[in-house]
């Protein structure tokens, strides 16, 4: 960032004083919607029905989901990631798989299956049974799959934000080549853990990639009301960390910008990307959302990624209609199944509470 | 006497409070414009505008931090944490800050403060948001600790705690919000912080619980009464200070005394109350002090474990029967 | 046996360990080119470098989870917080993400990690710097804690700490950092978690001590062999878990316990001591459990009201002699 | 600030792609020293005899207090505050006494002197007695007055940053056009508290500028071993607060910053300083300093704050040396006068530790 020092005049109280200025220039980059094709990402058209599918098995899982608290099936808060679906596909798509890691807020479920979770297990642990990822023990909050590199799902706002740097740190000291991409609310930027661990890989040139998932509203917050500086990719100033901002709504362009971080990441320099996108459904299960008009929320519709990208494959060629409705109807009929796994999955015996706390087994609980 | 809600009656409290007394406010996460993350400010904003009634970012260690500086310079905040869990954040602000300073100011500055928010178990939501804190906030001299198990109990006692001059931890329950009671509709309905209250009397046991675990108390004392037996229920309403006087008065009456309390058990109010009534009626007490916490792990997600995970007014019930050697 | 500095122990427990194992790192406020606040680490970042010996910014939160997400990804970090009080910034890292995520996960993920530092009284340096913090993490189920006195045990404890596949609050002391003692230089040299040490036999009284109150424990065991009388010492040396059988048998040898404790006295320790103690033998006690604490007040400055603060030899003294019922 | 898009043309893996260049341009303004003259600022000659008074008083104190620490008269840490007495006494020409507020972390003796509170209290605060300003209680780094509206001395690094923006809350919500001057050393900008408040200070338009002491060091730390970005100035982008670089060896540049920043929080705008200076001691008694260079120091005494403005006086012919030197006796006798005052100050009577815990004085404490 160039600084540059010039004299200015300016008027105090007393008399003509001059004192000078200092004008600091950062550029970040904007990967703006409608700007990359698949052929720029060197993605095929199977690559192509991977990713609409993978967008459409966690919409339709979610949808499901919803359906099942209804039905008590599922209990606790359910968060629905519905309408950011390209941000975890297209992220996940530039990231090597097995190597690089994964972690991510409560808002877990689209990462969880975009990395490559199995609905079935995903679907158990909602329904807080044995076969669940976690073994019903986190619930929708707390996936985790050590295998696929996902290190959850984080119930308390920005506390995985140092974990990320933690992870990032490991790749590091290892010398593994591999990349941490940590995925964040609008409304977590102001814990001062993001402060604190923004900082931390930066100063340890960490590798990983800070990505902002900016769906406009903390709960009932819109950003402007949180954010002095509604721009969240600046943030990276305070960090010396190159930053990008990032239409969220199509899954290409978030593709495009996690490559280049990812790049950046692995030779060491740590990175912001704050992707703009927003969520459909309530904050929660219990969110009227009466913070937003409808027509706002019409309107985003509009913008919804996997519409988007149907019509950018039917427009373009590359697969037909018949084709992707194939592709939702494999989908709805995994979501089902998964449905019916997780209602025939055990529930817990009631000694397993006592598991998974230490990893010393004998571990001599209070008993009263 | 009006049936109220548990949040309607802190409501209340917080209207008849800053409707008397221009320098409280409240502030914290969705506590305005969405009126309440669980309803508790419905309509505040309302009245009393954005001066006064103040949402916040996801800030907790900051707005903590901005009460605590409002109240040292006299205004009287009452910051309302989503839930106590994510009080963690902000935990150095409430211990070193909150309950230290005026100490180290040799007493020239003072902290009318309350933080409040729901506190403990609340369903199936995991480890990280079913934490009790009643008995960590409780070790810090500085700090007066509240919690309330009935709307009646929520008003009077939230309106002495925006009235005391010194930091008030206010502890509510998700649960327990939508819960209704008569609230007594005296003029200005005052409860003093400090007194507990025998909420039944009794000879048989003396069984001690507040917030939530109160009403597993009371639901024990009903079974022991289809067994013949009268338990003394005491709610101690205040944790810090505790109301020592009227539990060791009970238990050297009833010469036993279950605690229920749903924090884990270690180190926990349970293990002082059984401290204290040792060591002031050891004489009196015909079998140990016994307690009904939950277990000693982290809070589980699935249905059945969180049900195991809780004391249950059964558990109360047997533990009871048990001081009272009954099995 | 070699005499070292309980700095020194310590030193020599990481340093064995970080020679046999790549996967441990230090990190933390001025422990590599400053050499250590309180010069724990001297001469590490000479010998293992910037990778393995690393400076922070004072970030305790920042650095608290980093640590905790190398150690998710199967680094074993250990963590020096220049003293437990600044932890508290980073307490819900350590009370949401060490204790809970491996619930959380079904088991999926570990944190074999240490968080060390000195614990507890340093002096005249006021209330926010003197808090004793056993109680408060020995609450939280998923932590181990363990509290040291003596170089010996340093060394042999934070070796198992640093070993241990669990996430360990290791607790020190400023005060003790130069005390020298024997230190056993058996080839790897581990003391298990969880047992504790009787320091003293004798069948007058029970007293247990930890850290810096372990030797306010010997002192007046000291004074009762003047009367004499034999006092049992008792030092835990793990917190959490507790070594209840040990402290159960002694007391059921000398019927009367006193415990004695730096922390504030309310829902500690010495609580949940006095809980079990009255709940496993009960009818052994021939007193009530007693303890002797740090006033129930923040930490003061003036050095006269510090030393008034902490628990004294004499007080101890006088607390056995009052269950032994000589006065 | 600006947002400026461009077009680029960058590379990635597969195909030549781009993306937009998104420039921002921030301004700041930089006070040299040696810009301002005395007159630039309105100051009267009896006005600079006082700056200069209140700056040799600090020192003096100061240098006495090292002493009776070394007797052990003084116990705990004692971190001192000689070199960055520009700072403290700059500011505080700066406010209105009486109405605006300051808060400090635990390097507090400069600015309670400076805000005119009695060599007497502090000394005797020092010595742990009960006519000290916090009553014994409290020690060198808990300096308090709530007369002079200091509120305090606080130990825990960066804990009383959310405090300033609480108080400047209060100063708002009754209306009293006070500000305040909230100081913390360039290790605290790390902690999470930082970013919390200033987020909060700027969302709210509070009435308070923070100022960052930069001396280069926290403890043995350099600035740039902890900080990613190491224009702490440029920190205020994140909350689109104004900022200022400020020369800290001059205090007619700090108070000419200041006054020009106070009058920015008076309009409800809060901002940043940064102020480099340096401090001459280690950073508490114990510590040898061997992070640094005899070189460095040397040449950083060079530009004391205290010798600075005693040859600017001499060079104007503001004062005469005599006078000078009168102000230094008076300045030794009030300080040494201040050292009787404490050692004859009584201890506090045991009893006294249960005072000040509550303003409820009948509060029933555990005593076993
Ligand atoms: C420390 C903390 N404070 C408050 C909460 C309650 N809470 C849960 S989610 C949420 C909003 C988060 O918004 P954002 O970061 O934008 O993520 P989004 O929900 O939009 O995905 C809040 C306030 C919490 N879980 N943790
Ligand atoms: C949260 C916290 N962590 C660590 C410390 C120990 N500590 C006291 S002062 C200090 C250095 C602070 O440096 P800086 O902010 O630059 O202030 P300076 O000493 O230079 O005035 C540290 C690490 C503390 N008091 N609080
Ligand atoms: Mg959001
Ligand atoms: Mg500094």
């Amino acid at each position: 960032m160039a600084v540059k020092t010039k004299r200015a005049a300016a008027t105090n109280g007393q008399t003509d004083v001059s004192f000078d200025i200092i004008e600091t220039k950062s550029t970040f980059r904007s990967y703006p919607g409608d700007r990359f094709t698949h052929s720029d990402l060197g993605l095929s058209v199977a690559d192509i029905g991977d990713i609409y599918r993978n967008m459409l098995l966690q919409r339709r899982f979610e949808e499901r989901s919803a359906q099942m608290y209804g039905r008590q099936k599922i209990g606790g808060f359910l968060h629905l990631y519905i309408g950011q679906e390209a941000i975890s596909t297209g992220s996940v798509y530039a990231l090597q798989p097995g190597l690089d890691s994964v972690i991510t807020a409560y808002r877990d479920h689209g990462i969880a299956l975009a990395i490559g979770m199995s609905s079935n297990e995903c679907m158990a642990e909602l329904f807080g049974r044995v076969d669940g990822c976690s073994k019903g023990k986190g619930g929708s909050m707390h996936f985790f799959s050590k295998e696929k590199r996902m290190f959850g799902g984080h119930g308390i706002v920005g506390a995985h934000i140092p974990l990320a740097a933690g992870i990032a740190f490991a790749h590091k000291y290892r010398n593994d080549r591999g990349v941490v991409f940590c995925y964040l609310g609008d409304g977590a930027v102001w814990q001062g853990s993001f402060h604190e661990a923004l900082n931390l890989a930066s100063l340890y040139k960490l590798p990983v990639v800070y990505v902002i998932e900016n769906n406009e509203y903390a709960m009932g917050t819109a950003v402007d009301r949180a954010a002095a500086e509604t721009d969240l990719f600046k943030q990276g100033i305070s960090y010396a960390m190159p930053g990008s901002l990032v239409d969220g709504m199509d899954v290409f362009s978030v593709c495009q910008a996690m490559r280049d971080h990812a790049a950046l990441a692995r030779e060491g320099q740590p990175s912001l990307v704050e992707v703009r996108t927003y969520r459909y459904r309530g904050h929660s299960m219990s969110d009227p959302g009466k913070y937003r008009t409808k027509e706002e929320l019409e309107q985003k519709k509009n913008e919804d990624p996997i519409l988007r990208l149907k019509s950018y494959i039917i427009e373009n060629d590359l697969m037909k209609v018949e084709e992707l409705d194939v592709l939702d109807i494999e989908v709805k009929a995994e979501v089902s199944a998964s449905v019916t796994f997780a209602d025939e999955s055990p529930l817990s015996p009631l000694e397993a509470i006592y598991d998974d706390v230490y990893t010393q087994t004998d571990f001599p609980f209070l008993t009263k | 006497m009006a049936e109220l809600q548990l949040r309607e009656a802190i409501r209340a409290a917080l209207v008849e409070e800053m409707d008397r007394d221009e320098d409280i406010f409240l502030m914290g996460e969705e506590v305005a414009e969405y009126n309440g993350a669980y309803k508790v400010s419905e309509g505040m904003c309302d009245r009393y505008g954005d001066r006064r009634v103040i949402d916040t970012p996801i800030s907790e260690c900051g707005f903590a931090g901005l009460g605590l500086g409002a109240a040292m310079d006299g205004l009287r905040p009452v910051i309302e944490f989503m839930t106590w869990n994510f009080a963690f954040v902000a935990f150095d602000q409430i211990i070193n800050n909150a309950a230290k300073i005026r100490y180290m100011s040799g007493g020239q500055f003072s902290f009318p403060i309350v933080f409040r928010g729901p506190n403990g178990a609340a369903g199936q939501l995991a480890a990280t948001h079913n934490t009790s804190v009643e008995s960590i906030y409780s070790c810090f001299p500085g700090l007066k600790v509240i919690s309330i198990s009935n709307p009646d109990d929520a008003k009077g006692l939230l309106k002495s705690a925006i009235r005391d001059n010194d930091p008030v931890v206010f502890l509510e329950s998700e649960f327990m919000y939508g819960m209704r009671g008569e609230v007594s509709d005296a003029d200005d309905y005052i409860i003093p912080i400090g007194k507990a209250r025998i909420a039944r009397e009794g000879d048989a046991v003396t069984i001690i619980g507040h917030n939530k675990s109160y009403w597993r108390a009371m639901e024990a004392a009903e079974m022991l009464t289809s067994d013949g037996y009268e338990a003394e229920v005491i709610d101690p309403r205040t944790i810090r200070p505790f109301d020592w006087d009227t539990v060791i008065t009970s238990v050297k009456k009833t010469n036993r005394c279950v605690i229920v309390d749903e924090s884990n058990p270690f180190a926990s109010l349970s293990s002082e109350i059984a401290f204290q009534i040792q060591s002031r009626s050891f004489d009196d007490l015909d079998a140990p002090v016994q307690r009904v916490t939950s277990k000693d792990t982290p809070a589980p997600y699935a249905k059945n474990l969180v049900e195991y995970y809780l004391p249950s007014a059964e558990d109360v019930y047997r533990a009871c029967r048990e001081v009272m050697y009954l099995d």
